[in-house]
């Protein structure tokens, strides 16, 4: 199986190869020489690798993860083949528009915008707050608003929509 | 002695006091939220009472409650911890109302410092320098912005009844500062209930320096050396040291005696910090945290004591040793706060439950959490999910142990502030001493990590294949639903009915 | 300094050296037993070498593979650790040999002391006091006995190659005799090859005391203070100390003074642990142990300074600090070893997997261990699973500490000698300073604890109805295969066939 | 369901009843006002009862577990009603003879008894290394060897039959 893997913004092309009960990888058409191994279930990892040694701790599911060494995240993005044409399939349609998520979870504490109302990149268009912080969402760029996904005192979660911005 | 104490509080702060408390043969009772009701701290008392409920307001913020847990459990005093009610004069006031101590500072100290106007005024009477601002609140951002022509910019706008670095902007030029005074307001509104804020100068290359004190009720008071809490965001602290490389044992001896003079013009009891900032050799008081302070464990470990025994043993009555003041400082100790939160997005909050615990060990570490596998990590509360603070001979080497301690530590679930911690302590400016309270806004945080990536991405396509490979062994429907609803029941609560009327 | 170590240990102390080793900027070599390739000690170091095997002989005792690691992992210098080679002459000069240095006593200074009699010849020599006894070892039963009756019972039965309690018999009369050398010696010969024994005077009361010293390639010597080692069962420590209570401050100058001269007839260098009995205000030479001592954080707590980054700075030549000597010690430093045995069925050994883990935490709370979830304990290795140790401000109140962080410990999945730990810390005798050698032997450990019997069975109870009802919930035989195969394969591990030939 | 939890030596009768999905338990014929939680799925259980509260770790099988409070263990067994009877049954047929079980798992090093020797109280009847030290094991009570188990060299487990001693 191969795997398109994207560690810091750089994509490395993994083949996992299953033979007889054992595995052998290729990253980017090289061999490596890697001992992996699962210590329990919940994500400590064993990998050993042309002499040296590393403990990893490995969380998320088949398309996002988050692996620690030596407390250094990396963050890591996965997909196989049939995944990374849809989404250059997917990329390619939706070019254009703007829909503003919430990069935290939170609470809506006020809207400063209206539907057509036209913005400017930096404007505020809500306050959102959380931790008891309350923090700005502006505008990324010129355009007007489209759409608002949500009213005042909503609590919305980690990449819930907020907004729809057409641009200028 | 008391015989039984209760903590109203929750997380890493309450587990620390019950620690101490049980040390002392004290026996302790925790308070809880329904959201809180299998945590650490209420596992690790002698006695748990429930407040019932979820956000703060309606359990570790609802005096009523509180007071009626000391009540029903027989409780002598109460120890407030940090945040909550620590820092409310009625609720200090209320307690002694009821019959029972407060381990805390009286309340009209506590209201002393508690409004930073009120605050700034009493240090200027007795002759604590402050920094240049208004003494003052202002009400909308019109008075703000004629204010600050007098003060001249850069102005540092903060909520005049706030704390823990809410509702806190600093306004470099005057086109930001209607903005800036919106937020802000609304923050001290949402959180204090009361939206005004006063202006001070924004000082330049300022270290946040801050002086342990403690007061006993019969007149006598020490300092126990500065703690530098420079590294910090939005004025939320993330590493604190103990010493600080600024302070001379000069300087640290006059701070020392400022701050036991602040306490005493307020009538100070109890353990309490004295906040400077600190720029270019010269110090001015900021505010008094009338409480204990999170970073207290790195004052305790540098002169070896225990302050949440001084404060029991204090609001017992007893007088402060007399070596206490004599205490000399020990090697280095620093702290970092492990926050919930992702450094590499801006320090947004991160929820989660946290699936996998590793905690560091071995020389000069220790650490401060009420952690447990299987906890959830919300929104309700504080981000901060534990501390960790080791002690070393020197700073170079308390650096390299907390890098050390940093890369063993593991919490699985969520994101954490660790990894921004670490690059702070690997960066040579701080290895040197080289930073002011703006270090860590303007570090860059999205440098990759380099040099491992293929290792990375080796590894994470063999966790995809195998566990893919291992969804293929439960090979249909009716296995897995069995699987899933077994893997729900195992953590599933069965409450008895007749523990809703006790104590849940 | 050197830029890469191998460690050639496993366990809590292979990673107790990998922790400073990780301080000082060094790189770190793990070497592990196919039984230990996911060891925590193999994922904190830096790098790792296989060296196949499950027994100790098979791996951690074999010389050739371990010094083949050295080599081939390009390591400048080797950390034996405790136990395994690290008082193996014979290693020590082959590490030499191949151009790697040592961090321990030279050869020579192992040998005068790794020989019970020799090192007693030594020491009547250096005007060290040594217990009253025979100088030459014994080869039967029946020597014994005549010498027995010159020296006078009770007499202590000790292998002459020896160490860590192995082939120790104490026998009260004559009767005794037969038996007690019969295993005594049978021990002897199958840990050591060696199977004679040495006797000498058991004394009154004893205690164990022991002094740390280091001493430079350049002729500094320094003692760092007493450790008190007295709660031990069959030679095997189970609480220690530092200080003693039975140490005045003008015996221990004395004892440090003694034990500087004991390393300097017989030219030391680095670590070491010159051990004494005493007895009623009389101590006498027992034996010295030329490397890291089980027990040194309780100094390291004490004296405030890092005892492996001591090692390995003398042995890359560096002299020891002026301030060395100087050290204050300062409040009470505890330490407790967990093992896997259970203290209720006579300290029996204990397997199984780590199921469950939590660590104590707070002030003064240090943790010393490799453990992780999923460990396996087996019988191949030593029971000791961590060792906790606490500090503070003075002996009763590091007593009430260390009990606060027991009760915080949990080791799921075996059983530890934690609770009897604790039985010893809340025993009156010992918190009032009075026990010797005997006490851990004495103590009634089959009086079962009382008062939260009924909450126990109802949970118990619960427990078990609470399982059968999961059980239950996997109706029928398919679902449950595929929860045990997938519950099994969850941890399975896939090592690539390339790794085979690598560093596996 | 009933069960007869045996704590320190002293048995408890402890009926938990389900009813509505929920559970009351009654130890010793009295009704307990007990909340019991499990914190996860490795045995932390967060116990309040009459206003105190517990941590307790438990692990085991049905039959017998460990619980710890607060550092100190406490040895449980458990059996239902059906099992009660059964073990009361087997323990009247196997009256009198003596197996003689390894305490610990290790290696036999040394026989010191054959089989139809007569010994007596005390009598050492084999060695047995574990963890390098090795420990006598003793007759229990003076009689004769009917069978031995194990041989030297053997390794065994921990309740491996070592001996069987016919009483006199």
């Amino acid at each position: 199986m191969k795997y398109f893997v994207t560690v810091n913004g750089r994509t490395h092309e993994v083949q996992v190869r299953e033979r007889l009960g054992e595995l052998t990888v290729e990253v980017n058409g090289k061999p490596l020489d890697i001992a992996y191994e699962e210590v329990d279930n919940l994500g400590q990892v064993a990998v050993r690798c042309e002499g040296k040694s590393f403990g990893l701790s490995i969380e998320g599911d088949d398309h996002r993860l988050g692996a620690v060494i030596a407390g250094h995240l990396y963050a890591v993005e996965i997909e196989d083949e049939r995944e990374r044409a849809a989404h250059a399939a997917e990329r390619t349609a939706s070019k254009g528009g703007g829909m503003i998520k919430s990069i935290m979870p939170g609470v809506v504490v006020k809207l400063l915008a209206q539907v057509g109302q036209a913005v400017e990149k930096g404007q505020p268009l809500l306050i959102l707050e959380a931790m008891k912080m309350q923090n700005e969402i502006v505008a990324p760029s010129d355009g007007t608003v489209q759409a608002i996904h949500v009213k005042e005192r909503d609590a919305v979660g980690s990449g819930a929509k907020l907004l729809t911005l057409k641009g200028n | 002695m008391f015989r039984r104490i209760l903590i109203a509080n929750r997380g890493e702060i309450a587990l620390r006091v019950i620690r101490t408390a049980r040390e002392m043969g004290i026996d302790t009772v925790a308070v809880y939220s329904e959201f809180d009701r299998k945590a650490l701290h209420v596992r690790m008392a002698h006695r748990a009472v429930a407040l019932g409920g979820n956000t703060p307001r309606e359990s570790y913020l609802d005096m009523d409650k509180v007071i009626a847990a000391a009540k029903s459990s027989g409780s002598e005093a109460i120890h407030p911890g940090y945040g909550f009610l620590s820092e409310n004069a009625v609720f200090a006031e209320r307690v002694m109302q009821a019959g029972l101590k407060w381990i805390g500072p009286p309340p009209a100290a506590i209201r002393a410092m508690g409004d930073k106007i009120t605050s700034r005024r009493h240090m200027r009477t007795a002759k604590v320098p402050v920094v240049p601002g208004l003494v003052d609140p202002v009400d909308d951002a019109k008075a703000a912005r004629e204010a600050a022509r007098e003060i001249g910019y850069p102005i540092a706008l903060k909520a005049a009844a706030g704390g823990g670095g809410k509702g806190i902007r600093v306004v470099h030029a005057e086109k930001e500062m209607e903005g800036a005074f919106r937020t802000a307001s609304g923050e001290a509104l949402s959180s204090f209930g009361d939206g005004r804020l006063y202006m001070e100068r924004y000082l330049d290359s300022p270290r946040h320096i801050e002086i342990q004190v403690l007061f006993d009720e019969h007149g006598n008071g020490v300092s126990l050396g500065e703690r530098e809490c420079s590294i910090q965001r939005r004025h939320q602290k993330l590493i604190e040291e103990c010493p600080s490389v600024a302070i001379t044992p000069q300087v640290r001896a006059r701070m020392g005696e400022i701050a036991v003079q602040a306490g005493r013009a307020i009538g100070y009891q109890n353990a309490g910090t004295v906040e400077f900032l600190w720029s270019q050799g010269e110090f001015f008081f900021l505010e008094m945290n009338t409480r204990l302070q999170v970073e207290h464990p790195v004052t305790e470990m540098v002169y070896g004591l225990d302050l949440v025994r001084e404060q029991i043993e204090i609001a017992a009555g007893k007088r402060l040793d007399a070596g206490m003041g004599k205490l000399q400082p020990r090697g280095w100790a620093i702290e970092v706060r492990i926050n919930a939160e992702d450094p590499f997005n801006g320090f947004v909050p991160s929820t989660g439950t946290i699936r996998n615990l590793r905690a560091p060990g071995g020389p000069g570490v220790r650490l401060d959490a009420a952690l447990y596998r299987g906890m959830e990590v919300g929104l309700n509360y504080d981000p901060m999910l534990a501390k960790l603070i080791v002690w070393a001979e020197n700073r170079p080497m308390a650096i390299q142990r907390m890098i050390r301690a940093l890369q063993e530590l593991n919490v699985g679930g969520v994101r954490t502030s660790a990894p921004a911690a670490l690059i702070v302590l690997e960066d040579q400016r701080f290895q040197r001493g080289e930073f002011d309270t703006h270090f860590l806004v303007g570090l860059d945080l999205s440098q990759p990590r380099e040099g491992e990536d293929v290792i990375v991405a080796a590894a994470a396509g063999l966790f995809r294949h195998l566990a893919a490979r291992r969804r293929a062994l439960s090979s249909d429907n009716l296995a897995r639903k069995a699987w899933s609803d077994r893997a729900r029941s195992r953590t599933t609560s069965y409450p008895t009915p007749g523990s809703r009327g006790g104590t849940r």
